[in-house]
């Protein structure tokens, strides 16, 4: 690797983003050391291991890397508006579309959804805590650094361009030399490491760490869409990882898994990446429809229809979705029998998936329906998912993907899916459990030009592109001529396409400013309960507190809280006195970030191929695992006075243990 | 687990060990010997295997130690069904023996 | 009522002692992933055993060298059962003798393998020869990484039970890294069975 | 059918960068136009396009392979759309009928959250409607497999994606062409499929679906047009710098045409060397070439010398002339 390309060079947008990242870290920077806030950083967040703000930095860096996604997408919907347009060369247009696709579904929809794990999963089955909260941080750790890892590409070394999958023998060293491809494989490798364990972590929290008379039965859908999720990701992610290592090992050490030569077969490639590629789609939009349980019964002010197929379906969907991979290459050949098995469990998914729309609906009907911003985004969810769904259906018709394959066509369904599906979920569940997080509630006003305008772009960006399917449009192009702009009919459609993109994008802006705006001037949330919710984490005040529960909650079923509250509103709850306990916890710890940031050093060696800066980073790893577990003290316990005191501080909250009968 | 009923003595480890030193003689010898057919002969290597495998579940690991519900013996059947579907799935469709269209 | 059994149960979950039965299933979970990472280069291997790119083919493996060391790891697997014996029974002298010579058991295992591949790599048979052998090593490879792993970890934990002796976080640990090293004699098996008995036949 | 008209492709050299792309006052005069034009678009041109039938070109297929395709298509949309539209009436109805506002009358049933009946229904139709799509899949996906029409003698045409240019081998008459294919109309074609690039997908929408090329592997894909034209084809799978200009040609003509087309190109055009075919397979751009020969064996030699010695059933790779399409029988039989 030549110094002289270390840098990247020779494009005036790239130094416009060298030179803001360099003025934002300078700001940042600066800001810290001025309000001395760098020992508050290091105690408050970077060693923290408390569930919640760990998900609030999930959250966090959600928000910016859909921001930074987002603004791949409208550069390269820039560049497709008009026929031979110039705006971005080729490979600059290449190096976009697999920044965002990547960054979108790995740094966007990943950290976005284990945001709503950490912060949603304890309080909703009333734990103290996940089942390891040192892992968990980890967990975080090495997700944002793979993520940064990942996203300095832009300025150091040059961005990977083979696609979000970077096929081989595209991504091997013959045609993909130097570090951009080495940036892909190790940004997604450390922080995919951190996904596994997350997924560990939250099936064992959920077997393990819930209230102990709530029984997996009693337990919220939100929490069971985590579990089946967190099933995937433990069938997918060594998947993943082990087929990383072997690009690796073809590119680092001169291996022939993929390669032309040798007898290397790229095919393989294609066929473990979907193994895990396809099951992470599913992954992200099972939480999704967690999510959307939660808000439906809420703001329906119902019990949630058809619990025990509910809570079927999910797991049904997160294990047929392991025998679906093929579907994203029937055109490779292999075969009319498994094309023909794999169209057929690929429609078999709709099945369930169907059954949860049907259900959503019936907790609807003959409820009391209450139109709020979570509300609106799970009501926008339907249709578009519906659509999108129909048309996976579509392409699961293995000869009729013949025609779709890779087309405009094909874009225009994992949008619907994508979007949909998995992004106006989370949204609905930002939105949804932002009063619990922080205290207060997002500003209706701002959150309704939001919400329009992201819908109206959303039909205005992706409609247009199934007809440029029919078109015979394909993806990954960075131009096309006039002839195909014109007589073929591309280029009309193409531009309004562009015109919904930038209208999501300002929906977008409305959301960012909603966010600032409502931290000054949102509803605060006074009652723990500002949904009138009926789950376990609306029982506690709003933030929770560090120990979220005082005395662990007693449940009786579904919908605790719901029920708690009629009772309360009967009359029939003694409050008695209660007696705390110290409350176990643990300690803050500065080990997962040490080991992140060694892992980041490995990877910035590997990816430059500076060997012993990566072994050198890998040793860093082994010495902080090794300090580690000579860590003896690693837990304290919360006294009683404290907990009174907080307790104390809290009014007129119900509390769903205060129960006698 | 740990804590509670033990089915580690002495007694099962040494059963387990001579097992597996037998399920492991076997097909050296079958091998060594081309005592069986290609065909047989894979079968009872891969028998052979998976028995000893069943052997390492029950006598070294203890599979069946423990109270409540059993997510070990889950999270193992799961495991093992995703192993087979990952080896035979990419061993059946990488074969491409067909040509299609 | 209701109250009061919940705080005691509350404290049976929450408390030190199940932490580590929680700890426990976690890393029983953690092993039946690493069994799918297994799995992937296993496939792998099993669509390139053929792509030999006219060198080294999976008939030359070295049958005495492979069949030694299917025996030591089985023996060290039997030792790490016999070690954790020990540690049942609370006998501290025991379990740590048959630790070593389950470490030890392991050091010589690796050994053997590294001398394989440098024996492989001086025939010309290196990684970069064909796709056969880059799945060859990287499943083999991956193993012994794998056996290495679990040797200094057993160092580490020698280190604590010496400082510590037997408590439930060294016992918790030790049942780990036997649960580790049997799931690695497992895995081990099909590798001696896949790799090296069928390449042979 | 879509007209296209050659400035499509680069002019002279390889690598060169066509004049639209440098001249950035022309560039500019274009948005202006088109920012104009697009108003227009908005308005009317969309929907005219969107009339304009022949603009979409996978729903107006021109032989048997693409029409089979296009039948599969209808019948997944009439599938899709018997349960998608009444539950999209569902649930707009819901959602104004059971609103939360003052003075609602509608029936509120808090507790209400199970059903057999309605279960079985929302179980039971998307199954069977997923049975139908099934064996419809099923059957076409074997179709496919097979030459199109049985009485008439089919032809070969070896396909090779290169880096960014299609390379079309005739191992009947032994004459090579680069980005534009002739074929006989009426007659079943089978392209056999290769890569010596990284993987490509070839695809002619109007005639029928794609298939991946790739290195080491030659891949049989039937197509047929049924009448003369001229089609647009495009590699469909990114191959890198050059990918979005992969576009080809694919001509049918009667088979007379086609006979002395193929005699002309003997006659007129120079041969494919060895030494032309590296300089051929480097990484860029190309414009329309024909050559009257290649060199003997170059097909089987690129689809082996990437690993085609690994896979048994790719020694028919389609150069035994008429023989080809016994071969490809037999591998049907095979399996
Ligand atoms: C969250 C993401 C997500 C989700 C949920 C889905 C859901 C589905 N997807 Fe999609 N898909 C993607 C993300 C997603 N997909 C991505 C990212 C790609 C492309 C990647 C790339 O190439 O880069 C892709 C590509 C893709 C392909 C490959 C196409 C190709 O490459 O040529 C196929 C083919 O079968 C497919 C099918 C399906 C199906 C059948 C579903 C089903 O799960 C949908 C089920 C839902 C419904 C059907 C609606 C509700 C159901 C009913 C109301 C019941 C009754 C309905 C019927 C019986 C029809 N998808
Ligand atoms: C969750 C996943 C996700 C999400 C949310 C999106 C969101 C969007 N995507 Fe993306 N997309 C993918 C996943 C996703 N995509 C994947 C996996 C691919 C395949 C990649 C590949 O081929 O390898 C892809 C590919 C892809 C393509 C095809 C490129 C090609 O093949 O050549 C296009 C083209 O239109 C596109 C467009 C968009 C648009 C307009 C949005 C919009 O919804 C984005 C809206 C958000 C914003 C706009 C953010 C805010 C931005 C700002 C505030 C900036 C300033 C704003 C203005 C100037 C208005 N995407
Ligand atoms: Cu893929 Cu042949
Ligand atoms: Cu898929």
């Amino acid at each position: 690797m030549q110094n002289s390309h270390f840098f990247v060079t020779g494009d005036p947008m790239i130094y416009g983003a060298d030179v803001s990242i360099a003025l934002v870290s300078v700001a940042i920077i600066f800001y810290l050391t001025y309000f001395k806030k760098w020992g508050w950083l290091w105690r408050e967040w970077i060693t923290t291991v408390d569930h919640k703000k760990i998900g609030i930095m999930y959250l966090i860096s959600a928000l910016l890397m859909l921001f930074r996604g987002g603004v791949d997408a409208i550069l390269m919907r820039i560049q497709l508006a008009v026929p031979n347009s110039h705006f971005l060369a080729s490979e600059h247009y290449n190096e976009i579309f697999t920044t965002h696709g990547t960054i979108m579904i790995l740094f966007m929809a990943m950290p976005f959804m284990f945001a709503l794990f950490n912060i949603v999963v304890p309080l909703q089955i009333g734990a103290r805590d996940v089942a390891y909260p040192f892992l968990n941080s980890v967990s975080f750790w090495l997700f944002f650094l793979g993520a940064m890892l990942f996203n300095i590409s832009f300025v150091v070394g040059g961005s990977p361009n083979a696609g979000w999958l970077s096929y081989p023998p595209l991504s091997e060293n013959d045609f993909s030399p130097g570090p951009g491809q080495n940036f892909w494989i190790w940004g997604i490798q450390i922080s995919g490491i951190g996904s596994l364990m997350t997924g560990i972590n939250f099936v064992v929290t959920i077997l393990k760490m819930r209230t102990p008379t709530m029984r997996l039965r009693d337990m919220p859908l939100f929490s069971w869409s985590v579990l089946s999720s967190s099933i995937a990701i433990l069938g997918v992610f060594p998947i993943l990882t082990v087929t990383l290592v072997m690009l690796t090992i073809d590119r680092l050490l001169g291996g022939h898994f993929f390669t032309m030569t040798a007898g290397g077969n790229p095919m393989m490639w294609v066929n473990l990446i979907w193994m895990w590629g396809h099951p992470e789609v599913y992954i992200v939009v099972l939480p999704a429809f967690g999510v959307y349980s939660e808000v439906v019964a809420t703001f329906s002010r119902k019990r949630i229809f058809g619990y025990s197929s509910m809570v079927f379906s999910m797991i049904a969907i997160s294990v047929v979705s392991y025998y679906t991979w093929v579907h994203h290459f029937f055109t490779m050949g292999a075969g009319a029998n498994v094309n023909i098995v794999f169209a057929i469990c690929t429609m078999i998914i709709a099945i369930p998936t169907g059954v949860k729309v049907f259900n959503w609906l019936f907790t609807m009907y003959r409820g009391r329906i209450r139109i709020t911003q979570p509300m609106l985004w799970v009501m926008a969810f339907v249709p578009c998912f519906l659509v999108g769904g129909a048309t996976g259906v579509m392409l699961a018709a293995a000869p009729a993907d013949y025609q779709y394959h890779n087309s405009y066509f094909l874009i225009a369904h994992f949008h619907q899916v994508l979007i949909g599906g998995v992004v106006f979920g989370y949204i609905a569940g930002m939105y949804y459990w932002f009063p619990k997080i922080f205290g207060f509630k997002l500003n209706e006003r701002l959150g309704k030009w939001g919400f329009w305008l992201w819908q109206i772009g959303f039909y205005v960006c992706f409609m247009p592109q199934y007809a440029l399917g029919f078109m015979g449009m394909t993806r990954r192009i960075y131009t096309y001529n006039d002839s195909m702009g014109w007589d073929m009919g591309w280029a009309p459609l193409n531009y309004i396409s562009t015109i919904g993109a930038f209208l999501m994008g300002i929906g977008f802006i409305f959301q960012v400013w909603q966010i600032l705006y409502s931290i000054k001037h949102g509803e605060r949330d006074v009652t723990g309960d500002i949904w009138d919710g009926r789950t376990l984490e609306w029982s506690i005040p709003s933030p929770a507190p560090a120990y979220n529960f005082a005395i662990l909650p007693v449940v009786k079923g579904r919908d605790a809280w719901w029920y708690q509250k009629e009772e309360m509103q009967k009359g029939n709850v003694h409050k008695e006195a209660v007696k705390y306990e110290p409350i176990h916890m643990p300690n803050n710890t500065g080990i997962p970030f040490i080991m992140s940031v060694f892992w980041f050093i490995a990877g910035f060696g590997f990816t430059f191929e500076w060997m012993w800066m990566g072994i050198a980073g890998l040793i860093g790893v082994a010495l902080t695992l090794f300090a580690r577990s000579f860590q003896y003290n690693t837990d304290h316990y919360i006294p009683v006075e404290e907990i009174e005191k907080t307790e104390k501080a809290r009014k007129n909250y119900g509390s769903v243990h205060r129960t006698a009968n | 687990m740990s804590n509670h009923e033990h089915t580690a003595n002495m007694k099962a480890y040494t059963t387990g060990f001579a097992l597996s030193i037998i399920l492991t003689i076997i097909p050296i010898i079958l091998v060594l010997n081309h005592l069986l057919s290609k065909t047989a002969l894979v079968v009872s290597i891969l028998l052979a295997a998976v028995l000893q495998f069943v052997v390492q579940l029950f006598f070294f690991m203890h599979i069946r130690d423990g109270e409540g519900p059993r997510y070990n013996v889950m999270a193992l059947i799961l495991g093992i069904i995703f192993v087979v579907t990952i080896v035979a799935g990419a061993i059946w469709i990488m074969s491409f023996n067909s040509q299609v269209q | 009522m209701q109250q009061s059994i919940s705080a005691h149960v509350s404290d049976h979950t929450q408390g030190h002692e199940d932490q580590e039965g929680i700890k426990l299933l976690g890393f029983w979970i953690f092993l039946v992933t690493d069994c799918l990472l297994f799995a992937t280069f296993f496939a792998a291997y099993a669509v390139l055993h053929t792509h030999t790119n006219g060198g080294f083919t999976a008939s030359e493996f070295n049958v005495p060298n492979f069949i030694i060391e299917t025996f030591i790891l089985l023996i060290s697997s039997f030792t790490s059962g016999i070690a954790v014996l020990n540690m049942h029974k609370g006998n501290k002298k025991g379990l740590t003798q048959w630790l070593i010579v389950t470490a030890v058991l392991g050091a010589v295992f690796v050994g053997l393998e590294v001398k394989e591949f440098m024996d492989m790599a001086a025939e010309g048979a290196t990684l970069s020869q064909s796709a056969f052998l880059t799945s060859f090593f990287s499943l083999v490879g991956a193993h012994g990484l794998h056996v290495s792993f679990g040797i200094f970890w057993m160092i580490g934990i020698l280190v604590q039970l010496s400082r510590r002796g037997i408590t439930p976080v060294t016992k918790r640990k030790i049942s780990m890294v036997s649960l580790y090293w049997h799931f690695l004699d497992a895995v081990w098996i099909f590798i001696f069975s896949v790799v090296y008995l069928m390449g042979v036949m | 059918m879509v007209y296209l008209n050659s400035t499509f492709y680069y002019h002279d050299s390889r690598n060169s960068i066509p004049l639209y792309f440098v001249k950035g006052d022309l560039t500019l005069r274009k948005w202006i136009q088109t920012a104009k034009l697009s108003f227009l678009a908005l308005l009317g041109m969309a929907l005219l396009s969107g009339c304009d039938k022949s603009n979409f070109i996978v729903l107006n297929p021109k032989g048997p392979v693409g029409q089979q395709e296009l039948d599969l298509i209808i019948i997944s949309v009439i599938l899709c759309a018997i349960i998608i539209l009444p539950v999209l009436g569902i649930f707009v109805y819901i959602v104004i009928r059971y609103r939360d506002k003052p003075g609602n009358k509608a029936p509120y049933q808090p507790e209400w959250a199970d059903s057999k009946i309605l279960e079985v229904i929302w179980w039971g139709i998307p199954i069977i409607i997923v049975a139908i799509l099934g064996v419809y899949t099923a059957k076409t996906t074997i179709n496919l497999t097979k030459p199109p029409v049985k009485d008439v003698k089919p032809i070969v045409v070896q396909v090779t994606s290169l880096d960014w240019k299609w390379m079309f081998t005739y191992p009947d008459k032994k004459i090579a062409t680069v980005n534009y294919a002739e074929i006989p109309a009426g007659v079943p074609v089978q392209f056999i499929l290769t890569s010596d690039a990284p993987m490509n997908s070839f695809w002619v929408p109007q005639l029928g679906g794609q298939e991946y090329t790739m290195p080491g592997m030659a891949m049989g894909l039937w197509l047929q047009a049924d009448k003369i034209g001229e089609y647009f084809g495009s590699g469909a799978n990114f191959t890198g710098k050059g990918f979005a200009h992969m576009q080809f040609r694919v001509k049918s003509v009667t088979q007379d045409d086609f006979n002395q087309w193929a005699a002309g190109i003997k006659k007129n055009s120079p041969a494919l060397t060895d030494k032309g075919y590296k300089q051929l397979s480097k990484p860029g751009l190309e414009k329309e070439l024909s050559f009257s020969s290649y060199p003997k064996g170059l097909y089987e030699d690129i689809v082996n010398k990437n690993g085609g010695t690994y896979y048994d059933h790719m020694s028919h790779m389609g150069d035994m002339g008429s023989q080809s399409s016994m071969s490809s029988m037999k591998m049907e039989d095979k399996k």
